[in-house]
């Protein structure tokens, strides 16, 4: 039974997407009851998987394997593998898509390409589903590119707007460009290990096997393969894609920008832990630590709702990325999925407001006022209580604050990194933790004091605006539960003893001992150690975070304005997203139109000119001598032949039409030839 | 002249005759080159065509060829006649279309 | 002594049949007034009749008149291929309207035609210097007039004008030549002066000088660089059916000529061998000169030829490139190489009188002989566009054409001897030819004709001669094994 | 393996259909234009069928290759012999046709080709009895040479291509048809020419011995030149590692580089492609490029595996040079078939890249990667077809917005699109993953750079897709129709290969999989 019902669990989308193309528009209501309610049931599916296989199966890894292609003697397989790791991903994918179709139903309404939108969405499922299911790393890369095309189709979805396409263009080409290092990964661990399947590669590495025998190699291709998580999951420096993906419905966003296929990277990182090597380890720890505060740092200044919401995701999975790098595999994987519910409650809340917002404003029709600006929000409390609430639950878990919970695995997090600390060194992982849990209380709640709290910026927007629909609100509440702690673990102030933590372990690294980093005892004894020291100091900043945005924005105690100026230069990095965007426009994109007009000049000039070239020289030598007369081109126009064609002239000058010029060429060659042969 | 006469050792060898005959060829040649007028080119033709008549006869007188070249210098002598003819012929109706009979003139045909 | 005669004259029948032929023209032309083109049926039922008695040679091996000429395959074949251009040339003539102005005098025309077969026939089986000399004397003293032929038009004139100067001091000079090798071997008889030469001689400035004055003679009459100046004069000038007959039949003659003499006179009879290369006579570097003048004429032919307008220019310089690719299976002194320019002659025929025929039907219906006015013409007449593609592409040497095979097998030869400096410029230079020749295809098709321009009709006659032509340079193309076997079993007369 | 049909093989009837074809609309007056392209359609059907009967009768195992009995619905009939004359010996030209696992998808791709290019050449209006007689006698040629096993017969059909291109480029095409016509005449020409000289000092060079008499026979035979044992001992190109071998390999190979087209010998391409018309630069970029590749697999790499393996490095670093300048190029392109163009270099380096790696997974992709281009580029350039169709503009700043007014053109052209882009679960993805793998596992730092090229391929595909199909239609273009029925019978069977390919190839490349690793076996084992 096993292994068909994964298969249908993934299947069904995409039926879902088939049918949606070729008939959504003719369907009644367009189809969105068919595609809503074949997700409910993949839901249903994925959550019995997750009780069958955490329940009775709970230490099994299940798996089945096909023959996809056989080339020369080696044979490709294709394959499903379900272990605790998927079962959970499995229900948190279905779960967050189920409900953002039941929201989008309201939100989306009459929407242009409506039916168009769910057959996406169905896409975007599927190949989800496919990354979270796949035994194997080539056809992970598959569906990794598959979410890639279903965002770039669902950023684009209003592709009218030049921003929107800009934004779509931009996503993929960056996402590509950490696809580039994953296949190079790839590439190197086929090669090494003729198989594509995780079981296997682990095994040869078990076995002592390295890729071109060398332990470099084996980082590098770690380190590869850790490049698409980069692109995927929207890691320095590759994060500058996700906050223009903002562009898209909000719904979207909420899915795809902050659920689920960003968290693909972690989850990549989380399956190919085994044969991460320590260094490769490290530095996948940096580079989360790097994003968590640069991500941090700019979401402080933003004033679009989404665009906070985008970048404080970006710094979520800066989180998520260190946590795994330094070890905390559980901690990361479960900040991943406490993240999926409460930051697509953030956004579809967003998009409740926004929705309001949108719907005020067009009674007003006021088209020049930005309906995602918080300056342009406020009071808006009492209009919409549901989504207010909601909206405060699920800030209160990002925040990391008591009984949420995102406040068990941030803990969790920050007492992994305390401990790597106190293992290795490298001080600067845990206190980049503590800071940026500290910023991330701080904007959080500034948002929501912006949004929700004070008074109106205009009374007449405030008075246009009311509660969204039940089709919006009910995911709303759903998520706002789930981001409660006990359904992660009894104990709210620790998570070690739920279900979770026995349900996911970390696995045992399978590279060569010197390479390894500190085993699962040693680590977990140091985690054990400093646990208590972090709990209490993340409360303790996390509480410092919230108490300075009431003081600043809700008491206005201290002037944001001021501080703004304090701040000066820093100020203004984080305002303008620390400039990456416009490093990477002069760089890479000036930069390759740069390369590509070159090499269209070269081609047009230099390749094809050495073609028709020779007739420049030849016109060259023309001139100076004189013999060429220049009204000879023929209809050739092509060099070669003008070239020919110039030679031609110059023969055919000797063709003087005096008989006794050609006798005197012919003795003269008589004498010549004469000469020669003597 | 006298001396001449006397000295009865001079016997013209084939080298005499082959200088002569290459002298005639050079001054046949010549006259093709350099001269405009038809009909002086074509005498520079026979010039250089009785070159070669000398030069078979003379073999025949001092090599076993004996009368091949002879015959050959018969044979020669008609052809030229013969091309004279014709040659004449054909300059005789370029006057008519061109009104000239100089080389330098006559090249409508050209390049 | 009679004996010998008569069995001589048995053998000599075909250039008999010409002799009668001529005489019957003159006879007729004086006598028969009402029948029209009189004189080119009887040329035709000579030629035929001639062409018959060559056939029942086939495979005879002799030598007749004391040695002065040669009855062997090599011959018959050569004769069979002046034969069958003397008709095609016919018929062109019946249906040219250059001639058809002199129509009364056109006993003339046939009469002197029957000249030239006769001398080119002649210089097919000569062997001795002298028989040499005069077949080619014949032959070219003939087409002088030919040439001069429509002597209304200033063109002609000036062209045989140019033609006699140019071939009277050619023919002296190679006079002069061909004295100083009798001279030093003291014999005429080809066959006895490889003999002579055998036997080991001193004299090697004056030999290469005379060798050199002979390739004067002969270069004219082939039309290679440097002694080509000639041929383009005279072809624009001349009536184009005569262009076609000196571009076509007199290259042949005197190719078979030029082979003849340099592979019996020259050649070393120690290295002759069977593996089928030889080697010329130590000292004597006529091979080298020779090559050097195909290279030349490759070059200089087709280079010349991307800048001429006239249809008939154009093919002349053609032709004279082509000389430089037949020669070229000489120069490398294979027996493989002389078969290859015996297929080569044999497909060019076909060819080469092709691309004539189309220009002369052209020219009947428009009057133009500038490249640049046959503009459109592939739209206004289909057929004898496609015709002249097939022609022209043959020309360049594009499968699936005979003139393909032509090249394959003289590039593979000359490949096979090791002439790959030879070959490499053969090769580049096809590739120039290219332009030329897709020239005309392009003004035939790629542009359309004007309003008032009328499709261009043929009487069937003219299509059938049109396919006689394009089909074997269509079939020589995807079959060429009999002419191949031909071509090699006519080798065999030099008995490797 | 043997099919014959009125006791004539199958592949003389797959080569020669179009030429009874073209015979009957030669016959036909001008006028019955519709009788014409029916009848164009019809014998490019019954190829098309014929495909298919030899797709099911092919034997997946045989190896073919070298290996004269192990080609399949063989033909061989002496066609030119001329007896053993001392100097030579015994000369031999074979009508010799076979297919083995390297041709038979190639055969395959052509008939499907020139099957959708006679439908999309159904509005071409202008002397349809010209048109169709040419591209009837080009389908000949391009057949003719994946079948042909016999060196002078490949070299006729090689060269037989060439005029009929010329024509329906010069004839048909766009304003500057007539330069492209000739620049690709030239081009191809010259590359022919170096052909020609290569074949016949291969000719003289390869002798067999005729089990039968005892002769030695000189043979055009391709398998016999690949034969060590069968060259004369002095031939040019006889013995290992000659430098004549190495100039005879590096002729070839230039004659092959300007078909493909690889960097720098490609600049005839966008010319030919921008100025033909859409039927003619479908077939161009689908069939007539993958003859390049073709015959540097079926001539170069077996006949002279010495020089393959000493050019090697250079063969795989020109294909990373085509793959990223290609693209590079392509993406300066304002011209939407210009554009196309380039990327066809640019994923034709791919192929070069692929079987430069000489092992079986990069064979199997780069042969793959042949066959999906030209499906994936033929809907490419049927796309700005139907587009110039309707606007008579090829330029890419000439639309935007097409989306709203075109959905089904839309979703069947991104597909495309996509599949060009090397999206995953298209066939683009499968071979040149397959081409990069087998690349990467012979040339570390080559391979790398290459990959790049699928980011710079992922621009511009994406920029084109941006300024084609997405944006606000302006208001010159509201007045567009989809696709007609007709139009939609020629994606339809292409897209639906780019998918079905593209989710599972094993189909094609069961077919190739065998004479592959053969052919890598039989060249990295210096042909022994």
């Amino acid at each position: 039974m096993f292994i068909e019902l994964p298969l249908i669990i993934l299947l069904l989308p995409l039926l879902a997407f088939v049918l949606m193309i070729f008939f959504g528009n003719k369907l009644p209501r367009q189809g969105d009851w068919l595609a809503t309610g074949m997700m409910t049931i993949t839901l249903l599916l994925s959550i019995v998987l997750l009780i069958t296989k955490v329940g009775f199966y709970s230490s099994e890894t299940i798996t089945s394997n096909f023959d996809w292609v056989v080339v020369g003697s080696k044979s490709i397989g294709f394959g499903i593998m379900i272990d605790n790791l998927a079962a959970i991903m499995l229900v948190v994918v279905t779960l967050v898509s189920t409900l953002v179709h039941l929201f989008s139903m309201g939100y989306m309404k009459g929407d242009v390409r409506y039916s168009r939108y769910f057959a996406y969405l169905g896409l975007f499922s599927f190949s989800m589903l496919g990354i979270v299911l796949t035994n194997n790393i080539l056809l992970m890369y598959v569906f990794w590119e598959l979410v890639g095309i279903s965002s770039y189709l669902l950023i684009g979805h209003w592709y009218e707007k030049k921003s929107a396409s800009n934004a779509a263009n931009k996503a993929f080409i960056v996402n590509r460009v950490g696809d580039f290092g994953m296949f190079i990964g790839i590439l190197i661990l086929f090669i090494s290990f003729s198989s594509f399947t995780f079981e296997a590669i682990f095994e040869s590495i078990n076995a002592g096997q390295l890729p071109f025998g060398s332990e470099g190699w084996l980082t590098a291709a770690g380190i590869l393969i850790f490049c698409g998580a980069v692109g995927k999951s929207a890691q320095f420096p590759l994060h500058v894609w996700l906050p223009d993906a903002m562009e898209g419905p909000t719904p979207v966003s909420a899915l795809i920008h902050a659920a689920t296929m960003v968290a693909a990277g972690v989850y990549l990182v989380a399956r190919i832990f085994p044969m991460l090597t320590a260094d490769a380890l490290l530095v996948i720890a940096y580079i989360g630590a790097i994003t968590a505060l640069i991500a941090a740092t700019i979401a402080i200044t933003q004033f679009d709702i989404k665009k906070v919401l985008a970048y404080s995701t970006i710094s979520q999975l800066g989180y998520m990325i260190m946590a795994l790098g330094v070890g905390a595999y559980t901690a990361g994987f479960m900040h991943l999925v406490t993240h999926a519910a409460f930051k697509a409650g953030l956004f579809l809340g967003a998009g409740s407001v926004i929705f309001a917002m949108h719907a005020s404003l067009h009674k007003l029709h006021d088209h020049s006022t930005d309906a995602q600006d918080i300056r342009n929000m406020g009071g808006l409390k009492s209009k919409m209580p549901i989504t207010y609430w909601t909206f405060l639950i699920f800030t209160l878990a990002i925040s990391g604050i008591p009984l949420t919970s995102g406040f068990l695995s941030k803990d969790e997090i920050l007492a992994g990194t305390l401990a790597f600390s106190t293992l290795y060194g490298h001080w600067l992982l845990p206190l980049i933790g503590f800071v940026v849990a500290g910023l991330t209380a701080f904007y959080m709640f500034r948002l929501l004091i912006l949004t929700f709290h004070g008074k109106p910026v205009s009374e007449k927007i405030q008075n246009g605006v009311s509660e969204s629909p039940k089709v919006m609100t009910i995911p709303l509440m759903i998520l706002a539960a789930l981001s409660l702690f006990f359904f992660y673990s009894f104990n709210p102030f620790g998570a070690a003893s739920g279900w979770f933590y026995t349900a996911v372990e970390r696995p045992l690294s399978v590279v060569p001992e010197l390479l390894q980093p500190a085993t699962y005892a040693l680590f977990y004894e140091a985690v054990s150690s400093v646990h208590s020291t972090a709990m209490i100091l993340s409360i303790l900043i996390a509480a410092a975070g919230v108490l300075m945005a009431v003081a600043v924005y809700q008491w206005k105690k201290i002037s944001a304005d001021d501080l703004a100026k304090r701040a000066g230069f820093l100020y203004k990095g984080s305002v303008n997203k620390w400039y990456f965007d416009e490093v990477y426009n002069i760089v890479f994109v000036s930069g390759s139109h740069v390369v590509m007009r070159a090499l269209r000049w070269f081609d047009e000039t230099i390749i094809d000119g050495i073609v028709n070239g020779a007739a420049t020289v030849t016109k060259v030598f023309a001139s100076v001598s004189g013999w060429i007369d220049t009204n000879i081109v023929d209809g050739l126009v092509n060099g070669t032949a003008s070239t020919a064609n110039r030679a031609g002239g110059l023969l055919s000058h000797i063709q003087t039409g005096k008989v006794q010029t050609y006798l005197l060429f012919v003795l003269f060659s008589f004498l010549v030839l004469f000469v020669l042969i003597l | 002249m006298e001396i001449l006469m006397n000295t009865t050792i001079f016997v013209p060898g084939l080298s005499h005759f082959l200088v002569v005959s290459a002298l005639l060829f050079s001054l046949g040649v010549m006259a093709v080159l350099s001269r405009r007028n038809v009909i002086m080119v074509l005498m520079g033709v026979e010039l250089i065509l009785n070159s070669a008549n000398i030069n078979l006869i003379a073999f025949s007188r001092f090599t076993e060829l004996s009368l091949d070249g002879q015959m050959i210098g018969l044979f020669v002598i008609i052809i030229a006649a013969a091309e004279a003819a014709v040659a004449l012929a054909i300059i005789l109706n370029v006057y008519n279309r061109f009104n000239t009979i100089n080389l330098d003139e006559i090249n409508l045909l050209k390049g | 002594m009679v004996e010998q005669t008569l069995h001589s004259i048995s053998l000599y029948l075909p250039e008999i049949v010409i002799v009668v032929t001529l005489c019957v023209i003159i006879v007729a032309d004086l006598l028969v007034k009402g029948i029209k083109q009189v004189a080119a049926w009887i040329m035709l039922a000579g030629l035929f009749v001639s062409g018959f008695f060559v056939m029942l040679q086939t495979g005879t091996t002799d030598s007749i008149f004391y040695d002065m000429a040669a009855v062997d395959p090599f011959a018959v074949f050569f004769k069979v291929l002046l034969i069958l251009t003397g008709i095609f040339i016919v018929l062109f003539s019946m249906k040219n309207t250059e001639l058809e102005e002199y129509s009364t005098r056109i006993g003339e025309y046939y009469m002197l035609f029957a000249g030239m077969m006769l001398g080119m026939m002649m210089m097919a089986g000569a062997t001795n210097l002298l028989l040499m000399f005069l077949a080619l004397e014949v032959t070219s003293i003939s087409s002088y007039v030919l040439a001069g032929y429509t002597k209304k038009s200033t063109r002609s004139s000036e062209g045989a004008m140019k033609y006699i100067i140019y071939g009277a001091v050619s023919s002296g000079i190679m006079l002069y030549g061909i004295s100083l090798l009798i001279g030093v071997t003291a014999s005429t008889d080809i066959y006895a002066i490889n003999e002579a030469l055998n036997a080991g001689t001193e004299q090697t400035l004056i030999l290469n000088l005379s060798v050199l004055m002979i390739i004067v003679g002969l270069g004219f009459k082939i039309a290679v660089v440097p002694f080509h100046f000639w041929a383009p004069d005279v072809y624009e000038g001349s009536p184009i059916t005569i262009a076609a007959l000196l571009a076509v039949a007199s290259k042949i003659a005197a190719f078979a000529l030029l082979i003849r003499f340099f592979s019996v006179t020259f050649i070393d009879s120690a290295g002759l061998s069977v593996t089928g290369t030889w080697s010329s006579i130590e000292g004597i570097h006529w091979d080298v000169l020779l090559g050097g003048m195909a290279a030349l004429a490759m070059i200089v032919g087709n280079l010349t030829a991307l800048r001429q307008d006239n249809i008939k220019r154009m093919l002349a310089y053609s032709s004279i490139a082509h000389a430089g690719y037949i020669l070229m299976g000489l120069v490398i002194l294979t027996s493989e190489g002389l078969t290859s320019v015996m297929v080569y002659l044999f497909i060019y025929l076909f060819m080469n009188l092709g691309a004539f025929y189309v220009a002369i039907l052209f020219m009947n219906k428009t009057g133009t002989e500038s490249i640049e006015g046959y503009k459109g013409f592939g739209h206004r007449s289909p057929l004898a566009g496609v015709a002249m593609t097939i022609f022209l592409v043959s020309l360049t040497g594009l499968p699936p054409t005979g003139g393909f095979v032509a090249k394959l097998y003289i590039f593979g030869a000359a490949i096979s001897a090791g002439w790959i400096w030879l070959v490499a410029i053969a090769g580049i230079t096809t590739v120039i030819s290219l332009f030329y020749y897709i020239r005309v295809v392009r003004n035939m098709y790629f542009f359309k004709p004007g309003e008032s321009d009328e499709a261009i009709t043929f009487d069937t006659t003219s299509k059938i001669i049109l396919f006689a032509l394009l089909i074997p340079t269509l079939l020589l193309g995807v079959y060429f094994q009999p002419v191949l076997e031909f071509a090699r079993n006519s080798m065999l007369m030099f008995g490797f | 393996m043997e099919l014959q049909i009125f006791g004539i093989g199958i592949l003389t009837w797959i080569v020669f259909i179009p030429i009874v074809g073209m015979i009957t609309i030669l016959l036909l007056p001008d006028k019955n234009r519709n009788a014409i392209r029916w009848i164009a359609a019809i014998a490019t059907g019954i190829q098309v069928i014929l495909a298919g009967v030899i797709f099911a009768a092919f034997d997946r195992t045989k190896l073919g290759i070298n290996d004269a009995e192990s080609f399949q619905f063989m033909e061989k009939f002496s066609w030119i012999t001329v007896e053993a004359v001392p100097w030579v010996g015994r000369i031999e030209i074979n009508y010799f046709l076979g297919i083995d696992g390297l041709s038979v998808l190639m055969i395959i791709l052509t008939s499907i080709i020139a099957f959708i290019g006679v439908i999309s050449s159904w509005n071409i209006d202008k002397m349809v009895k010209g048109y169709f007689t040419l591209y009837l006698l080009l389908v000949t040629g391009m057949m003719g040479v994946f079948v042909a096993l016999d060196f002078f017969l490949f070299f006729i059909f090689w060269e037989v291509m060439l005029l009929p291109m010329y024509f329906l480029i010069g004839l048909w095409g766009g304003p500057r048809r007539e330069y492209a016509a000739i620049k690709f005449f030239l081009y191809t020409f010259v590359g022919g020419i170096l052909m020609l000289l290569t074949m016949l000092a291969l000719y003289f060079s390869v002798a067999y011995t005729d089990p039968a008499t005892g002769q030695s026979v000189h043979t055009f035979n391709i398998l016999h030149m690949m034969n060590p044992a069968n060259y004369v001992d002095g031939g040019l190109l006889s013995g290992v590692d000659t430098t004549w071998r190495y100039v005879a390999w590096m002729a070839l190979f230039i004659n092959f580089a300007i078909k493909i087209p690889l960097f720098p010998f490609h600049t005839w391409l966008p010319d030919a492609h921008v100025e033909a018309p859409t039927p003619i630069s479908v077939i161009l970029a689908g069939v007539l490029l993958k003859l390049g590749t073709y015959g540097l697999l079926r001539i170069n790499f077996p006949i002279f595996p010495d020089a393959t393996v000493y050019f090697i490095y250079f063969m795989a670093a020109l294909g990373m040079i085509s793959i990223i300048y290609g693209a590079f190029c392509a993406m300066a392109q304002d011209d939407f078939k210009k554009l196309i163009a380039y990327s066809s270099i640019s994923h034709m380096g791919i192929v070069v890249l692929g079987i430069a790696a000489l092992n079986t997974q990069g064979m199997v992709g780069g042969v793959l990667q042949m066959f999906n281009h030209g499906i994936i580029t033929a809907v490419l350039f049927l796309s700005v077809g139907v587009l110039y169709d309707r606007t008579q503009k090829r330029g890419l700043y000439d639309f935007g917005g097409i989306a709203n007014q075109m959905p089904k053109y839309t979703g069947l052209a991104m597909i495309g699109m996509f599949a060009a882009l090397g999206l995953p679960g298209l066939n683009g993805f499968v071979s040149e993953l397959f081409s990069f793998l087998g690349a990467f596992e012979a040339y570390k730092w080559i391979t790398i750079i290459s990959v790049t090229g699928i980011i710079i391929t992922a621009g511009y595909i994406l920029w084109t897709i941006q300024r084609v199909f997405l944006g606000e239609t302006p208001e010159k273009l509201t007045n567009l129709k989809d696709l007609t029925p007709r139009e939609i019978l020629m994606f339809v069977p292409l897209i639906v290969l780019i998918i079905l390919l593209g989710i599972y190839p094993s189909p094609a490349i069961e077919l190739m999989n065998s004479s592959l690793s053969h052919l890598v076996e039989f060249v990295t084992g210096g042909g022994l």
